[in-house]
């Protein structure tokens, strides 16, 4: 007997999920752009399809990533999808020997118990082949159950996890989930029942099963449990395409297309819905995004992504993020959020076509030199920066030029911000034209945003893009310039676009380590808080910033420093209006700290300094 | 009438009024903008914002002019004048009232392109 | 609007005017602009109202057009003034009528002068001496023309054969009132009414059967102003001045406008033309513009003049639709007709506006 | 010792001295001219800027006064004569008393917002004084002389006040945050309604006055014109049409209005001028009385004990009244002490 009209519910919702699933993958490899499809040949072919394979085996099985941030949700993640790849592969082999070998039809490994009634000869019997089988996939399904009630836990009790909030659903993931939650304790039941009726199944269905037929009729129980265990599958795989769990096959093709080079373009494409289809919304973002401090939880990345993936893309959502990667830093899946943001915002901003034919006039006199500095737009509304900048640039004695002494044009990262790269890409000509006729080797710039799209967008060939923390650990490590140490402790503050956004971490704690003593805080490096200025942010108002600059500060002062050292002029703009703690850029620290070279250094420095 | 020939050649056409004539401007623009945007409301014209501007070094651009024309519906030509906009933030930076004057400029530009008809 | 709050004003701006006597000072343009007004002033007050009035040939510009436009010092335009004063004194006369607004503004605007700053009034004394040996008395009382006619309104309301009511509804005619701004709007209590709420035309059209209408642009200037009009250059912003008042008076479909200054008259009237073949604009109903007069010529028709011999037929906007709502009869036929019944002929009618009666 | 003074003009400063000196242990004498205390209190709604009720204050003060206070209302002092040392006051009535010290705290009066005639004050329906919708907020009846409700309002700041024209050059304190009070209780009774205010500098001197006038921005989206008001005409369907320069344009504005409010100032009440006028006090170019030192002995006159408190010698606000009204009674005691430790 290899069929029963209860598999149909199964069986259809299968090939219906399959089929959409097919229409889907379809329609977004055909619809990539010319890169994307170029990309996607070669990576079919260069052998990128390995460590792909790899990568699919590691995160959408094992979520290796996960249990990096959450070794609960880790675990729980693991079971279900590690544990019900298990059931069908060893589901698989089992049946083989059932059937001789011989090809079955798909649902014939699922509900393989209802089939074949396999008695047992003597309890727990594991040197037989049927035996194994028999206890391996009950433990596997026992190991599935297990996270089921780790998540039926994290549904009612989130904290237990770490986790200050759980995602809410939509009205699919009501359905899906529901069934979802239903289909292992219900093939348990039907398994149990089975057993309990033919005194069959492992070490749980079998004990179970006994358990039951003492006071249920599970003769006559086990047929219906089937049918609901199929049923539940069904519904499963026919709301799985319109919900969250859409992301699990999804995640598969994003791995393979993201190994094979192809990234979140400028505007929304199918590789963004790509992304935004992969998001498991397991709320790992949720729970880092300050945007919560501020009260708007609705623009967290993994309900902006929601909002976006049926359809209806809410302007606030899209304007009212910091763009400080903190949720890019913890994601799973490592969708690239900022990206699909700054994308959603070109669709939402795109009318607005700036012209900045007036800057043709700006031509500043020629300077030549062999280094440039840029403070920047934010740099300027922070003099102390460009007057420490300039002591220590003269007593270096190198040739420099401050390219935006009289008025700078704009380094053109606020406007990709906002999703307005075509109007970024005229600043960034004028900006070219101007530090190509420089003929300086080196640009360095005080301000990280500046710095990310000097350094990602800009092409400018035999010219170095130096933030000025990394130039000035080079003037110091090179003997150019020295500093003391003066004992003093100090925080160091990660800037978003200097750190997660440039990666560049270490550079300023070495420099400031020769200077003062860095304490320690809760979180730096990757997991820094932004401090509320970012100019990512297009909507949230002054007060709501306020409370997010308060909290970073908090975690900042924790272990009362002298001082609290950043690297950008915002934060340090944003700090200084909300604490009496001394906020210092890196570059004043280093001025104060500065030792003269020589008498003639010193004069020039202190004429600057005066 | 309006396009009668001009029979009679004067020398001289009727001078255009400047006056704001506020009761028969559209203010469609500015309500959908205060709603978009509602620190919008709160500039006092200290022109903080215009003196520190990027694109005012080197335009007659000022954010504050914008702000008041929108208010009065005096929005012609205002298309024009805020793409000069370099939406650097320096005006955000330096604004006593806290005005979300980056997403106010790209509200303003919605509005107008969307909402002045 | 509450008529009780305007009359508290008009209370506040009441001014002497002489009750006979006067020394009459004509205007350089009106003359040419309306030729008949001047003449029925005079008339008025000779004959209706049995008065002494000098009309000296000897008196010149005050140069007020020349002082305005700031080709006239000053000092030059008070020894003008103070030869006209010697004049009225040498004829024997104490109260000073002056039929120009600008010239009454001057006169006021000097006497304060010399009221204040009485080494000024010396100086004047000593140019006008040392310039034609004549010497002079203050004038007892000055007023405009205007304030004459308002002052003995009731007495020409007496003796119309006319009032300023439609005839088939017996409706007061709308009116609008246009003061000139050197009148009142410098020294507002040298003016009947004042400069808010000007009186003094007011007070005829009430006194003559017609209703005031307060339209927003009421205080605003006709558009003359003289540097504006001599040079072509400007003449787009007088245009513009006068459209302004004609939008603004526009919806209360005035019969007719009644202005007591040289200019305004001459500009809300031929601007009527000049905005009709440049915009194809009329005030009017059915392409008839709104008929501009002078208070003499609104006094002359009220007591039965003939229109033609008050000179109406060089009006750009014709006066015959008004006359005949009033019920006034004359003769079409000697519009264009010289002071001996010759034929002038006829002047080209214009694209728009309405002009010949059809 | 016992000594009594005589305090003329119930109002506000009045009130508070009369309170001030008998807890000071001096028998006192007010004097008002109407029949009832408060002076403009009474008349007014709401006080800026959290909008308490005007009665609340005057019952306040009212209460304070103990038995040691000799009330006389419906009393207008015409005469106060120094006679060795002490003072004869007599009133129009031929009512006389006298006194060891007075103190005049017979404050401001409104200013006629009729003198400026382009406004259209009694001329145009819908044209009111500030202190009209003071009063037309006790009745919360908020409309046009049709009946109907106004759908947009004009303020106009500074009528009578920052006007050289009118005499006033002085400002008059409290008219801008009255204005941006009075202008959300309009948002209040009628949200629909757009309220435009017209000023010349928006003068938040006060505790609380700028989150007010914020909050008139941020909540009520009442619009701030700068501008001063030039002319206003009512056109023919009964709206005021105003015309004034919005400045920070640079360019005139014509906007038509369904009420507009005129924020009249303060001037010297006429008793305070005509008692400065008998007792030949010094008065100001701007008709206030000045005492012997604007900082330092701010209530004392030239004429020994006599003393001043409140609005009658500037513009003030509720609280700045009260505390120079304490500020007179401790003057006052130490005119005394001064005066017996001399003997």
């Amino acid at each position: 007997m290899t069929f029963d009209i209860f598999v149909i519910p199964f069986f259809g919702g299968l090939l219906f999920l399959l089929a959409v699933l097919f229409i889907r993958f379809t329609a977004w490899l055909a619809t990539l752009d010319k890169s994307g499809r170029k990309k996607l040949g070669h990576g079919l072919l260069n052998g990128q399809i390995f460590p792909a394979t790899w990568e699919v085996f590691m995160e959408s099985l094992l979520h290796r990533r996960m249990f990096k941030q959450n070794k609960l949700l880790g675990f729980m993640h693991m079971s279900f999808a590690f544990g019900w790849f298990l059931l069908i592969v060893l589901g698989n082999l089992e049946s083989r020997i059932y059937s001789g070998g011989h090809v079955n039809p798909p649902y014939y490994p699922i509900f393989l118990k209802f089939f074949v009634h396999d008695k047992r000869t003597l309890p727990f019997e594991l040197y037989t082949l049927p035996g194994f089988f028999r206890f391996i996939m009950d433990f596997v399904l026992l190991f599935i159950l297990s996270g089921l009630v780790l998540a039926l836990i994290k549904r009612v009790r989130s904290k237990w996890f770490g986790m200050k909030r759980t995602t809410q659903h939509s009205r699919f993931d009501k359905w899906a989930i529901t069934s979802l939650w239903l289909i292992f304790p219900l093939r348990l039941l039907a398994e149990s029942f089975t057993a309990g009726a033919y005194q069959g199944g492992g070490f749980l269905t079998n004990t179970l099963g006994t358990f039951f037929a003492a006071f249920l009729p599970v003769e006559y129980l086990y047929y219906p449990a089937w049918w609901a265990y199929s049923t539940a599958l069904g519904v499963f795989f026919v709301t799985l395409p319109w919900s969250r769990y859409m992301h699990i096959p999804t995640e598969v093709l994003l791995i393979y297309l993201r190994h094979f080079g192809i990234k979140t373009g400028k505007k929304p494409d199918s590789f963004s819905e790509i992304e935004i289809y992969s998001c498991p919304r397991c709320g790992v973002c949720i729970d880092v995004c300050q945007m919560n401090s501020a009260g708007r939880t609705s623009s967290t990345p993994a309900y902006f992504l929601r909002s976006l993936r049926y359809g209806n893309p809410d302007d606030e959502q899209n304007a009212n993020c910091m763009l400080c990667g903190r949720c890019h830093e913890v994601c799973p899946v490592q969708i690239d959020t900022l990206a699909i943001r700054i994308a959603a915002r070109y669709e939402d901003n795109k009318l607005l076509v700036p012209s900045f034919k007036y800057l043709d006039q700006f031509d500043p006199s020629d300077t030549t030199a062999d280094i440039l500095y840029f403070a920047g737009c934010m740099g300027h509304l922070t003099p102390a920066v460009k007057k420490a900048m300039l002591k220590i640039l003269t007593a270096s004695g190198e040739r420099f030029s401050f390219m935006d002494e009289d008025g700078s044009v704009c380094c053109g990262r606020p406007l990709l911000l906002a999703g307005l790269h075509e109007a970024a890409a005229e600043l960034i000509r004028k900006n070219t034209d101007l530090i190509t006729r420089s003929g300086a080797k080196t640009f360095v710039t005080s301000c990280p945003i500046c710095y990310k799209v000097f350094n990602e967008e800009y092409k400018l060939p035999g010219v170095e893009i130096l933030h000025h923390s990394q130039y000035l650990l080079r003037l110091v490590e090179s003997g150019k310039i020295k500093v003391n140490n003066t004992g003093i402790t100090a925080v160091y503050h990660d800037p978003c676009e200097l750190g997660r956004g440039s990666k560049i971490y270490n550079e300023p704690r070495w420099l400031l380590d020769r200077m003062v003593t860095i304490n320690k805080t809760e979180q730096e490096r990757e997991n820094s808080l932004c401090c509320g200025g970012s100019v990512g942010d297009l909507s949230m108002n002054h007060t709501e910033r306020n409370v997010i600059r308060d909290e970073a500060l908090k975690v900042l002062l924790a272990s009362e420093p002298d001082i609290l050292v950043t690297a950008c002029p915002l934060c340090k703009k944003t700090f200084d209006n909300g604490t009496e703690t001394v906020v210092m850029d890196i570059a004043e620290v280093v001025s104060e700290r500065l030792q003269p070279a020589s008498k003639t250094e010193l004069s020039a420095a202190v004429e600057i300094a005066g | 009438m309006s396009g009668a020939v001009e029979k009679v050649r004067f020398g001289f056409s009727v001078n255009k009024d400047r006056q704001i004539d506020y009761d028969a401007n559209l203010k469609n623009v500015s309500d959908i903008v205060q709603k978009a945007e509602p620190t919008f409301n709160l500039c006092i014209s200290c022109g903080t914002c215009a003196s520190t501007c990027t694109a005012g070094k080197f335009t007659d651009f000022s954010l504050r002019k914008v702000i008041l024309m929108v208010r009065r519906g005096e929005t012609k030509g205002l298309e024009n004048e805020i793409t000069k906009c370099m939406l650097c933030g320096k005006c955000q930076l330096v604004c006593p009232r806290g005005v979300s004057t980056r997403n106010l400029i790209l509200q303003i530009h919605k509005a107008l392109k969307t909402g002045a008809l | 609007m509450k008529h009780e709050g305007k009359k508290l004003v008009w209370q506040e701006y009441q001014k002497e005017i002489a009750d006979d006597h006067f020394f009459y000072a004509r205007s350089c343009i009106r003359q040419t602009f309306f030729p008949g007004s001047e003449k029925v002033f005079t008339k008025i007050l000779k004959d209706e109202l049995g008065k002494d009035i000098y009309d000296s040939e000897h008196h010149t510009s005050c140069t007020g057009i020349g002082y305005h436009a700031d080709a006239v010092p000053f000092e030059t335009t008070m020894t003008v003034v103070a030869r006209q004063f010697a004049l009225m004194t040498e004829a024997g006369y104490e109260n000073y009528a002056a039929s120009c607004i600008t010239s009454f503004g001057l006169y006021t605007e000097i006497l304060e002068t010399w009221h204040h700053f009485p080494e000024v009034e010396a100086k004047a004394r000593e140019f006008l001496y040392k310039a034609t040996g004549r010497e002079f008395k203050i004038p007892k009382n000055l007023a405009h023309a205007s304030d004459i006619i308002y002052k003995f309104r009731y007495e020409i309301a007496k003796r119309a054969k006319y009032r300023l009511v439609d005839k088939n509804t017996g409706k007061p005619l709308r009116v609008v009132e246009h003061i000139g701004c050197h009148y009142s709007k410098m020294f507002p209590h040298k003016g009947v009414g004042g400069a808010e709420y000007p009186y003094v035309l007011t007070g005829m059209i009430e006194a003559w059967g017609g209703e005031v209408i307060d339209y927003p642009e009421r205080r605003h200037c006709c558009g003359f102003g003289f540097r504006q009009y001599i040079v072509q250059a400007n003449r787009g912003y007088s245009i513009a001045c006068s459209k302004k008042k004609f939008d603004s008076m526009e919806p209360y479909e005035p019969d007719m406008i009644i202005t007591n200054c040289p200019g305004c008259p001459m500009f809300l009237d031929r601007w009527q033309y000049a905005l009709s073949e440049m915009e194809g604009k009329t005030y009017g109903k059915n392409g008839n513009g709104i008929p501009v007069f002078t208070y003499e010529e609104v006094a002359g028709l009220v007591l039965g003049y003939d229109p033609w011999e008050i000179g109406l037929q060089v009006h750009q906007v014709p006066a015959e639709p008004l006359l005949d709502k009033m019920g006034i009869e004359y003769d079409p036929g000697s519009k264009f007709k010289g002071p001996n019944g010759e034929d002038l002929g006829r002047p080209i009618a214009p694209s728009y506006l309405k002009f010949y009666k059809e | 010792m016992n000594r009594k003074i005589a305090v003329i003009g119930g109002g506000a400063a009045g009130l508070e001295a009369s309170s001030a000196l008998t807890s000071l242990g001096f028998r006192v004498v007010l004097v008002e001219k109407e029949d009832e205390t408060g002076g403009h209190i009474k008349n007014w709604h709401a006080l800026f800027p959290n909008r308490r009720p005007g009665v609340e204050v005057l019952d306040a003060l009212r209460s304070k006064l103990g038995s040691d206070v000799e009330l006389f209302s419906g009393k207008t002092v015409t005469e106060i004569k120094p006679v060795n040392d002490r003072f004869e006051l007599s009133s129009a009535d031929g009512w006389k008393t006298e006194a060891d010290a007075v103190l005049l705290t017979t404050g401001f009066s409104l200013f006629n917002a009729r003198k400026k005639e382009e406004y259209g004050y009694g001329i145009y329906d819908n044209v009111i004084t500030s202190a009209e919708l003071e009063s037309a907020f006790s009745t919360g009846k908020i409309a046009m002389k049709s009946g109907e409700q106004p759908k947009r309002i004009g303020f106009v700041h500074c009528v009578g006040s920052r006007d050289e024209k009118v005499g006033n050059i002085y400002c008059s304190k409290v008219c801008c945050v009255t204005a941006v009070k009075q202008a959300i209780e309009i948002k209040q009774y009628l949200p629909d309604c757009e309220v435009f205010c017209f000023y010349m500098d928006m003068r938040m001197f006060g505790r609380h006055y700028e989150e007010l006038y914020k909050e008139a921005q941020e909540k009520y989206y009442i619009q701030f014109i700068r501008g001063r008001l030039s002319e206003s005409t009512e056109d023919h369907t009964g709206k005021i049409i105003l015309k004034v320069e919005d400045t920070l344009l640079g360019k005139p504005l014509k906007i038509g209005v369904d009420m507009l409010v005129l924020m009249v100032g303060m001037e010297p009440a006429e008793i305070t001028k005509n008692l400065g006028t008998q007792l030949g006090l010094v008065s100001d170019s701007d008709r206030f009385l000045v005492s012997t030192d604007q900082h330092i002995s701010a209530n004392i006159s030239e004429i020994p004990g006599l003393f001043f408190a409140g609005t009658c010698t500037g513009p003030k606000n509720i609280a700045d009244t009260l505390a120079d009204a304490r500020s007179a009674a401790l003057a006052i005691a130490g005119y005394f002490d001064n005066n017996h430790n001399k003997s």
